[in-house]
């Protein structure tokens, strides 16, 4: 076995993690560890854009900034932390531009700005209870801004000599008492396990997308770090709170962008009607995520959907009545993958899309200086940070709106990078047990020699088939009661799985075995949370609870695995200018 | 294993002579092909030939034939050797013979012009 | 429908020589991804199976491979794409050391990438608001920023086959990238590491790596315009 | 390392195994036609230096050079050099023009022109034959 020492391990070269590193000064040794390269982190599919009131096309503030967030999140998001990333979205960004990036431009050469769902201004600024109305907020380099973000960061990273472990799969937290002391790793080109031991570790493993059949995730968004904090006995926070993207093409699940809508495309449903004006009369078709996805299920409820050619369902997106530039210049790319995909051509005939899994707005709890906290009385882990898609600060509450996300990761990211960048310097590393690795251990040790009956790709497909059918846009009582015994004889029947792969180079085999433990431990808290919370807010829906009910769930939910099984907590919520009031749009 | 080698050892010279000899060429080779052999009595007997030797203007072009041509040809030719790694020792020699033979060779046809 | 693959495999610890090995399976119809029907092979028939992917939807990079002869993304490949009507052979991407299967290792080409400084250099203090850039100078760069690093172009040109050391087109186009970013202060830095042999002026407008990139990108005419920096350079 | 990279296949083997589009053709005759002509060259230099040794002697290879054979084979060798002259004005394009971007049509123009002077250079030599020919045919 081979033991590193590293001052700071960041786990995760996505965006947040990326971030995360460059804050480490001079003196300290840091380690990105990455499961892929690190510019093939998900991040890179972002599309749309990135949130900030710059104001470069129209009169905006930081403060509307805030309102739509807090209002998009259902009032769920901890207003503390969303002032602190509404706020601080202006520097972000460009800090951004000055590390390189390329970013679309106004006509007097400042970074271009588009509409985006969810984010509004006042129709008349001096009266702020006026009519909202669509604001020009997220800032986008054509429709590739995630991708151009994750590059420009990974570049800044190389010109700072950042050390890398690509290709590295992390399987478990070290940790030594209430302090995390490193991690372990396997490093998948040769199957050795490593340990690192650390001062501080931040996980900024993003997203758990591959728990649904349906997703706009990579198929390396399998919630890693999800179960890591899961196994330790740590909780995640408001885990029933999962996005689901209201236009992925349809059967594929691959995403395209809100943007599409920001540049005016239109959803239709089979008798060519704007649905979306009877749903969201103001903002229409740039209503936030969860009604528009809600709204596109009832229309293929009420049987105004199309029925495909294999019996599943979808709706229009239409934009082919935008200018042929419009398409070209700013929707590149998007327009692409429906036609290299369906064969559709966008600039002639709508584009078939369902509703997607898309992202976590719950996850590892943490302060808004990426501190994970591991109780309702927000009591730090020493030496553990989380960050981006994993963490949950929470500023999207129960719905995040779109170009949030990636605002959040360098938020976060740079925060936590601060905080850990304060910690290392007084503190000591803490001992390494002498067990650290042996869980990492037993368990490659089983799945490599097990003769058991269950396959990974079909236990799998299991799983995802269940959770989009039980756990998806719509929920009751009835579903997440049968999936809770669901999910037990899954992970029953995952402990007799078995793998042909034996050797110990690039065994992709393993790391996919593993990789559905991930989804299988992450599942169950998303189960347990949506079973618990008796309302709907956001992008939880029951159908048994069809209300918002302020009054006992203006709280988030904590679940912790205690003694193998779930247990519930809950946690208040920061409410700091903005008192919750009914959501419409 | 991947390997920076030198730094800033221009090839922008040779790059574009290479372009400007080819571009010459078009004229030239054509040209030549054209007089020489559209037409056999100008180009394969020895009268007509010699007549054009002796005027000022043919000679300049075969002049410039050889000297332009050889070098771009030439240059070409350690272009093409380049791409293919060799042992220095080996990449030397090449060079060498490429150099002695366009040197012996433009010789030989500067001779043959100007003993006209 | 049944569709045929002709996967190249190679296991280190196993084989002293690459291998083919034919996989029959089903696909639903012909806007069937190539990774679609690798995942199958791999979840249904042979587990060892052994390729990387993650976004499925050709934006990371990941799954550049030989398909019929040529570079592509299995993830923007279709059945469509292919004749499938014979079997479609699936080989890891050229020149490069082979891991296992269809993973080569990327390192050297990493390491071009890096060689060309793909950072921006600005030394002057940063103003308070963003550096300002036409929009027309803005779009010089678009197109190559699309890059995904996935090494179609550079595993794909005749030129980087015969040696090793050619810095090839991702790493030209990379750094076009920043020589041509108007915010960029370290044009000579980065244009003399692209100034030799091994660099730019060992392009010889093949096109093969255009013809690879899965992203579209007219790789030739950046290194094109590198070229003409530089001659006017040392002119 | 668990692993032993296996070394990269050998360049001959991995251009002749490469799928071939236009651009790499284009190449490859660009390569050949000018080693060719260079060669060429070379031989030509070597073969005029007879003209020096007086009309005898050059006369005398002429007669080799005047054969039917030997006139196609030189015909022939026009070919070469109309597709390396006009692929070599279609790099310079490329490099020095924005031709990457239209070098497809630029190569057909190529071809086609090409093709046109080979044949008008065909006609031009060999038009006492060609004449004949049709007298005869006539
Ligand atoms: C298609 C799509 C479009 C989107 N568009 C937008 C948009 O327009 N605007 C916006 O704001 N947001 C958008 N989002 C959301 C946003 O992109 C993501 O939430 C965000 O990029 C997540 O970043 P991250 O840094 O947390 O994680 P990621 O970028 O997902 O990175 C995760 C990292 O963790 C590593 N990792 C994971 N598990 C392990 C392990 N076990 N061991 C080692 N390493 C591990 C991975 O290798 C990777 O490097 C979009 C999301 C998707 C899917
Ligand atoms: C008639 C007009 C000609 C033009 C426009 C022309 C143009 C060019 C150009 C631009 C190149 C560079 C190719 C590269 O760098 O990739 C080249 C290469 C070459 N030329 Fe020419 N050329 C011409 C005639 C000739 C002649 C007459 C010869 C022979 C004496 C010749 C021999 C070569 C050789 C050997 C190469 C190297 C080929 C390679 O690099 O693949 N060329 N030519
Ligand atoms: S230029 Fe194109 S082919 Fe080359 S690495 Fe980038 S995306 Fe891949
Ligand atoms: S294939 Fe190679 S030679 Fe140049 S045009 Fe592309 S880099
Ligand atoms: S899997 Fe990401 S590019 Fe193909």
């Amino acid at each position: 076995m081979i033991t590193h020492q590293y001052d700071v391990l960041i786990v995760g070269a996505g965006g947040a993690g990326l971030r995360a590193a460059l804050e480490i000064p001079e003196g300290f040794s840091c380690a990105v560890l990455s499961k892929v390269f690190p510019t093939r982190s998900h991040t890179g599919a972002a599309q749309g854009g990135i949130g900030a009131a710059l104001g470069n096309e129209e009169e905006d503030s930081w403060e509307w900034h805030m309102f739509d967030t807090v209002k998009g999140s259902d009032y769920l998001g901890d207003q503390e932390a969303i002032e602190i990333m509404t706020k601080d979205a202006s520097r972000a960004i460009i800090e951004l531009e000055h590390m390189g990036m390329p970013f679309s431009r106004t006509p007097e050469g400042k970074i271009a700005q588009r509409r985006f769902g969810g984010h509004t201004r006042p129709e008349d600024p001096s009266d702020p209870d006026s009519k909202h109305i669509a604001v020009k907020r997220s800032c986008y380099s054509a429709d590739r801004t995630g991708h151009v973000m994750l590059h420009t960061l990974y570049e800044n990273c190389i010109k700072q000599k950042v050390h890398f472990f690509s290709e590295f799969y992390v399987t478990d937290l070290i940790m030594s008492g209430n302090v995390c002391a490193g991690i372990v790793a396997m490093d998948i080109a040769t199957s050795e396990v490593h340990i690192f031991h650390a001062k501080a570790v931040m996980l900024a493993t993003g997203g758990y997308g591959r728990v649904f059949r349906i997703t706009s995730n990579a198929h390396a968004g399998t919630g890693d770090g999800f179960s890591l904090v899961y196994n330790n006995g740590l909780p995640l926070q408001d885990m029933e709170f999962v996005q689901f993207h209201p236009t992925g093409l349809w059967k594929l699940g691959i995403l395209i962008s809100e943007a599409a809508r920001g540049e005016g495309g239109i959803l239709l449903n089979n008798k060519g009607e704007r649905f979306m004006e009877r749903y969201a009369p103001t903002v229409k078709d740039l209503a936030p995520r969860d009604m528009v996805s809600r709204a596109i299920l009832t229309e293929i409820r009420e049987g105004r959907g199309f029925k495909g050619s294999d019996g599943t369902y979808y709706v229009h997106l239409d934009v082919s009545h935008l200018p042929k530039e419009v398409i070209d210049d700013k929707l590149p790319e998007i327009t692409g993958f429906a036609r290299t995909y369906l064969g559709v051509e966008p600039t002639k005939e709508p584009i078939p899309i369902q509703p997607t899994a898309h992202y976590a707005m719950g996850g590892i709890p943490t302060t808004p200086d990426a501190e994970v906290t591991k109780d309702k009385k927000n009591t730090k882990v020493a030496g553990l940070y989380a960050a981006g898609e994993a963490a949950c600060v929470s500023v999207h509450g129960a719905n995040r709106l779109g170009t949030n996300s990636l605002l959040d990761l360098i938020v976060f990211g740079r925060r936590g990078g601060k905080a850990i960048a304060e910690f290392i310097k007084n503190t000591d590393f803490a001992p390494l047990p002498a067990d650290a690795a042996e869980r990492t251990l037993s368990k490659i040790d089983k799945v490599m020699n097990s003769k058991g009956s269950e396959k990974v790709g079909a236990l799998r497909t299991e799983l995802q088939e269940k959770m989009m059918e039980k756990v998806g846009i719509f929920r009751n009582e009835s579903d997440l009661k049968e999936m809770t015994s669901e999910i037990k004889s899954l992970r029953e029947r995952y402990q007799n799985i078995a793998i042909d792969d034996k050797g110990k180079t690039f065994n992709t085999d393993l790391i996919e075995a593993i990789e559905l433990g991930s989804l299988l431990d992450t599942a169950e808290p998303i189960i347990y949370g949506a079973l618990v919370r008796q309302e709907s807010r956001g992008a939880h829906s029951r159908e048994d609870f069809p209300n918002r009910d302020d009054k006992n769930w203006l709280k988030h939910t904590l679940i912790f695995k205690k003694d193998g099984t779930p247990k519930v907590d809950y946690k208040t919520v920061s409410i700091t200018r903005f008192q919750p009031k009914e959501r419409k749009y | 294993m991947y390997k920076h080698t030198g730094s800033r050892g221009s090839g922008a010279p040779s790059w574009v002579l290479q372009r400007i000899t080819g571009l010459l060429l078009v004229v030239v080779v054509i040209g030549h092909y054209f007089v020489m052999h559209a037409n056999p009595a100008s180009g394969h007997t020895y009268a007509a030939v010699l007549d054009r030797m002796h005027q000022p203007f043919w000679k300049m072009f075969d002049l410039t034939f050889i000297t332009v041509g050889l070098w771009h040809g030439l240059n070409g030719t350690w272009g093409i050797f380049r791409d293919y790694k060799m042992k220095p020792a080996v990449s030397l020699t090449i060079y060498g013979i490429i150099i002695l033979s366009g040197i012996a060779f433009w010789v030989l046809g500067v001779n043959t012009i100007l003993s006209f | 429908m049944k569709v045929t693959l002709r996967i190249q495999r190679y296991n280190p610890e196993k084989d002293s020589e690459p291998y083919y090995q034919e996989f029959v399976l089903e696909a639903g119809d012909e806007k069937e991804r190539i990774l679609d029907l690798l995942h199958q092979a791999k979840w249904k028939h042979d587990g060892t199976l052994t390729f990387r992917r993650s976004c499925a939807h050709g934006v990371c990079g990941s799954d550049g491979i030989r398909i019929n002869g040529r570079n592509r993304l299995a993830c923007s490949t279709l059945l469509r794409d292919v004749n499938y009507k014979k079997p479609i052979v699936i080989e890891p991407l050229p020149s490069m050391p082979i891991v296992k299967d269809l993973i080569v290792d990327m390192s050297d080409f990493y390491k071009k990438y890096e060689a060309v400084k793909p950072y921006l250099i600005n030394n002057a203090p940063p103003p308070e608001h963003e550096r300002l850039q036409s929009n027309e100078d803005a779009e010089m760069l678009f197109e190559s920023a699309k890059c995904i690093l996935c090494a179609c172009c550079t595993t794909s040109c005749p030129s980087s086959w015969s040696d090793e050391n050619y810095i090839g087109p991702a790493a030209l186009l990379k750094a076009y990238r920043f020589v041509f970013d108007t915010r960029d202060d370290a044009g000579d830095e980065r244009l003399d590491v692209v100034d030799t042999p091994d660099g730019a002026w060992r392009c010889h407008t093949i096109f093969n790596c255009v013809e690879a990139c899965p992203k579209e990108i007219n790789i030739t005419w950046h290194i094109s315009q590198m070229k003409k920096r530089l001659a006017q350079r040392e002119m | 390392m668990a692993y032993q990279p296996k070394p990269p296949e050998g360049w001959l083997k991995t251009n002749l195994r490469y799928y071939k589009h236009s651009g790499s053709w284009a190449w490859i005759l660009h390569r050949i036609t000018g080693l060719g002509l260079t060669a060429y060259i070379f031989v030509h230099i070597y073969a005029l230096t007879s003209l020096t040794q007086g009309p005898q002697a050059f006369d005398n290879e002429m007669k080799l050079f005047s054969t039917p054979v030997f006139k196609v084979l030189e015909w022939l060798l026009f070919s070469l050099v109309l597709f390396h002259a006009f692929n070599g004005v279609r790099i310079v394009l490329v490099d020095w023009a924005s031709g990457a971007k239209n070098h497809k049509k630029i190569l057909t123009l190529v071809y086609g022109l090409g093709v046109v002077l080979f044949i008008g250079m065909g006609v031009l030599m060999f038009r006492e034959p060609l004449a004949n020919m049709f007298a005869s045919i006539r």
